[in-house]
């Protein structure tokens, strides 16, 4: 099993949940979080106040999938939430050992 | 001059003022949360800029000595002349009759830019509502109230169902079709960023809408109370009614059908809140309820991206008020109205109509000709960059919230 | 008749019908996000239900021709004759009246709903509302202010504190028990989703309160400043008093405490308003202000689930303004009013003791027996699953906020 | 007297209530979320501290009778002998004049609170308070308004230029000063938790301005109509030209500067009000727009942490707004008034600039004063712990948001 | 060492807490995310758009424990997060190579 | 390539950031989360209810970064975030077997 960590700009999120299903993917866990990276920030002004920020809303997915679907899940993942500009977000994977469902106490391939 | 209706007054108009806070946070919690202060600006903004060019020269063209019925002089230029005399037939000072209009100058363009939320670039809609007001609200209102054609020939618009509702809704029909689709429309959810708001910004809307309805009779009597009393009735009997349908068509009473019933009963009577009695605003807003409902629904049958619903619900509410005052006005109610058809005078009906048809025809023609030229000269929407980020970091380099 | 009255009791009806939105975040900021929308909706939807209940024939039963001293006869229903004409001893349109109390009818049941916030089923709560508006609300406001047999026995109630404030407050407390705990009640923490909106919704309530209390005089005059004056400060010294004692017993003076001393002390000036002096609030308030939080402390001990509290502070404070207008009122206040235990008169402290007896008694037996038919037919919970997903999305299909 | 004037001054005192809450959210949407409700706290927690202060001793040492042009006597102390019976020259109740000036007491001090929002301890917050109510703002309302020395001298302040701006710009200047920067001023950003609250909270402060203003006649007339029509036009151009100043300064239109700016104009009009007309408004606004966002852009540059901007705004507001009323005072808008030095009594301007110049050196050292004996006693501020953590929950035990 | 992930319905967070808490895990991280998978989300309207949110509210905890405590973390959460309906959510278990405690600089086992 | 995972204290993100892109760190995701621990909680109280609030608000950054950053990356890390009272948090290290950009397709070490 990987576990497939992928970072996308929000307004791709739909796009990214619909090319992984059409996939097979049965599960995914979304997190919002906020991205540093090449993509500039924006400048706010508050009053006399003024910052540049830097950190740029994003959304993360985290997917467990079996060993063999992560070149599809990337590829498809890539084909969903490019845009070609800065920003676009990136893929990681790696390792996970165990997964078991609370539900049924299933483990591994029959947990996700 | 009597100190009480002028009391009266001011008070309604601090009330109408409060209408457009309460817009702002209506409009605001119904878009997306990256364009909710851009959103807010819209109506806020029109405080500051309707009301400046309201007492410089679009007062005087509303109210000033009538040129042809069409539009009225420069003679309060600079609210010259404006002041503790009152006009003929009313006893509040002039300078009441002036601010009190001028709350209505500030909320009806801002009613509109509901429909171009999440996309409009700030800069054109600066210079769009200096035209819109200039060329579309100060004739219209000088029709009906300021002595004009459309007042002459008996069409009755109590307190703005044709100047302020309809005249916005139509407005905003034609806005949503120029400026056109926000990126993503129809294809990925839309969903309120928060209602809380959108709740609390109706209950405004309801508050202050009996400075705008009952106020409008410019004194403190029976009609006036008439006038807030059917006003509560309808808004009332539209937010159930607009549940109701859509309990039973979608299995779901939601509170943003709720605000938005209250809304289309509020509209809907503006015109005839000082004709008509209790009875009637039970049925004029019940009928508000669920036909504003419909062209909801509609809409997006239709595909088109009026995104906050203006003309739905202004527009519908406002042609539907109109000619419901045509059916229900009773001069046993106000002697100074008349009757309509249910109480004998098919004529009123026909004043009605055609103020709705000339309104319908004028402002939306105006509207389009006005938005045509802004965006041949300057565009009107955001880049797609700016709409995806949100316009509230993109070009007013704030966010709403960080919490 | 008078306009300075009937502009005044029109713009305190505008005053009290904000407060019901201002209830609405009131409440809707304390509960738990997912059900933040339903609490909101359960104010809201009563602006609308109760209104028309109230035009059609809750005020005739309120206020018709007394019959038996128990309830009001049909005469007035749908409004049928309520127009300009005043009522005897009144100086306002009768419209003006049906108008004003039609804001009481709508608040009164809204108060109640803060009981069962987080787990009622909407469609029960609709029944519920309609039969118990009918048969308590209407009754009640007729023994006291339609002429009915508490009015004549002398009892004093001058905005409410035994109309709305014990009635709603002891039917709220009824509520809680019967419809049961949340789940999770005790065991898990039950943090306020937003005490921005509470405080907010504190603040337009201690504003529309001054059209409540001073408006209940239907007249622009001594006795209606005085009633203004001594609502500000009672609400002034119970946020004191309750944020005092907490701070001692607890440590932490919270906002959510001086809110909720406000309203202990608007509640519990409301009967005794037009009837006692500034220095009788300051102590009306405060005694509310350290009673109110008590009650709440004792409810934590008891364990009774009534989720905002509302007859700890509106039931608690509606028993102990009734009783303090039995001590404090004074006819040099108002002479049309009577004099309470330390201004020499104990028969009226007697009066109001039944008064206090008769509602309890009255309006917790009918609300009993109302819940318990309703949840024979229908239940009154929603599901635990939809408990647990929570109401909003489960019954409204709605979220409140999407940051 | 007049039931007119007494409805309009008590409707008027409730506008002038809802200020507070409208303060406590323009405030507390302005701070890091971990403050959000300790900031509203502070201006909550005045509607029940100042008033009680008010009602008791310091209703009386304002407008007792005047010992020495300085300070009024105890003669009004527990609002004794303060009831129906009018003020000489007045048509409504003492207590209304009570009541309406008790709105005043709350919120001025309210105001000095954004200087030190983030880190002010709350017990030293509570003394600071009363002393500060006692010995600055009771006497400086004497001079002005209660018969003391600057009065008598001729200098105006209809509605609280002096009173209530400046005297609480420079009291916040200092506190600011003294008080100290809040941890990470400067280096970290500080981004607002919530513009939407600033943004309805302006809203309501400018709805309730209406009160403020056109109340201080005490009367339903002319001048009152005027002072509300040129309050509004001062607010509209105060958010124009600000919005236009920092459009051009610094790229981008932002609504917090477009709340500002119409704070800005409302600072400044206040004094003015009622002795100016529409055309010196649009001045008096305008110019206040581009004053107020200069100073706050200075703030910067000086480094002080004057956290929510109080003297800039309300501060170099009330400055300009007292000497445009020795500019533009015309006895034609109010014969009662004066004539500025545009109107041709440079008089009336050296009255102000007294005026001005007292206030500033009177408020600033009794400020400083008070602060050092408060802060040697008890210290001012929470442990730097503490405002890591954030006040709200170190202090008051509570979260503002739980969403 | 290895990271546990758990990903549960929010209202079982305090269940969850206690019962890891109780068998002497010292630290965890948690955070709100989204869940997609088997269990069907709900109907949103707003006016006339009708939206299928399938994304349900969830609480994931991560803690990092020394391997021998990993089956006891396992059968508790699942014990303490369990009702039995979809929804209940996964347990997975991966690799961690190092842990740091930032204030006192000890690592690894000491860390945690 | 590493999985560095970082714990702090929300008020220093800005320190951290900055020690982090001084080093040549490109890009990192950061998270809102709430951390329980040894750092103890606070109270809060809601009318008569009393609560012990033991989650406290903390940031997590995640970044992956090639293997011989990692000691530098702690170091300037530790640096930066620590105040030396409980609670300053946890750096965790773990493996990455891919990561790929999405914008360029361009994978590993070229990804980061
Ligand atoms: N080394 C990294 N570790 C973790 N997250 C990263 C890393 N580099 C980038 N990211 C995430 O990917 C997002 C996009 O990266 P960025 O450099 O802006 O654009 P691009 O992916 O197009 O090169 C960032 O906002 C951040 O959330
Ligand atoms: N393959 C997966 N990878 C990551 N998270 C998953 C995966 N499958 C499920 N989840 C998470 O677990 C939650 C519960 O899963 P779900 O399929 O709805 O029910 P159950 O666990 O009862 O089978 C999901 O909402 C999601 O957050
Ligand atoms: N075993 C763990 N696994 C995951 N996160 C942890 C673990 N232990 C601590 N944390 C995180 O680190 C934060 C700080 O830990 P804490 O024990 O409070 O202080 P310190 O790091 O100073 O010992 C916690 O709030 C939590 O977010």
């Amino acid at each position: 099993m990987k576990k497939v960590e992928v970072i996308i700009r929000p307004f791709k999120l739909d796009d990214v949940k619909e090319a992984l299903t059409s996939l097979g993917v049965q599960g995914m866990t979304v997190t919002e979080v906020k991205g540093f990276g090449r993509q500039k920030g924006h400048k706010e002004i508050y009053r006399g106040a003024e910052y540049l920020v830097d950190l740029v809303p994003k959304i993360k997915i985290e997917m467990v999938v079996t060993d063999d679907l992560v070149d599809q899940v990337v590829e498809r993942t890539i084909a969903a939430a490019r845009t070609g500009n800065i920003g676009d977000g990136k893929i990681f994977v790696s390792a996970e050992e165990r997964a078991i469902r609370i539900r049924t106490g299933e483990t591994d391939l029959d947990a996700l | 001059m009597s100190a009480a209706d002028t009391a009266f007054v001011m008070v309604c108009a601090a009330l109408v003022l409060v209408m457009t806070p309460g817009l702002a946070i209506f409009y605001g919690g119904l878009t997306r949360s990256k364009n909710v202060l851009s959103t807010m600006m819209h109506s806020f903004f029109l405080m500051g800029l309707a009301s400046v060019l309201w007492v410089i020269y679009a007062y005087s063209l509303s109210f000033g000595t009538d040129v042809e019925g069409l539009i009225g002089g420069l003679n309060y230029f600079m609210a010259n002349g404006v002041g503790a005399q009152p006009l003929e037939g009313q006893s509040i000072p002039q300078s009441a009759h002036l601010t009190f209009q001028m709350m209505f100058v500030i909320i009806t363009p801002a009613l509109i830019s509901g429909a171009f939320a999440e996309r409009m670039k700030f800069s054109s809609f600066t210079i769009f509502m200096i035209v819109w007001i200039t060329f579309v609200y100060a004739p219209v209102c000088h029709w009906i109230w300021g002595g004009g054609w459309l007042q002459r020939l008996g069409c009755l618009d109590f307190a703005g169902g044709l100047v302020v509702h309809l005249n916005c809704g139509i407005a905003a029909l034609v806005a949503a079709l120029v400026v056109g689709k926000r990126h993503g429309y129809g294809t990925r959810p839309f969903i309120p960023n928060n209602l809380t708001l959108t709740l609390l910004g109706m209950g405004l809307l309801w508050f202050g809408w009996f400075g705008f309805n009952a106020g409008s009779e410019l004194a403190a009597d029976a009609v006036a109370v008439n006038a807030f009393l059917v006003t509560h009735v309808s808004a009332a009997t539209g937010c159930l009614t607009w549940l109701i349908a859509e309990w039973m068509l979608r299995g779901k009473p939601t509170s943003l059908g709720l605000a938005s019933g209250a809304i289309a009963g509020l509209g809907s009577i503006t015109p005839a809140c000082g004709f008509v009695g209790v009875g009637s605003a039970l049925i004029i807003g019940g009928v508000a309820g669920v036909i504003c409902y419909l062209a909801v629904l509609a809409k997006d049958r239709l595909g088109y991206d009026d995104s906050l619903d203006v003309f739905g619900i202004h527009g519908v509410g406002g042609i539907w008020g109109t000619i419901a005052t045509g059916l229900f006005a009773s001069k046993l109610i106000n002697s100074a109205g008349g009757n309509g058809l249910f109480f004998g005078d098919p004529g009123q009906l026909k004043a009605q109509l055609i103020g709705v048809f000339a309104i319908l025809v004028y402002s939306s023609v105006a509207t389009v000709v006005i938005l045509y030229v802004v965006k041949a000269i300057m565009g009107l929407r955001v880049s797609p960059d700016e709409e995806d980020a949100g316009v509230d970091t993109a070009v007013h380099g704030e966010v709403g919230y960080s919490l």
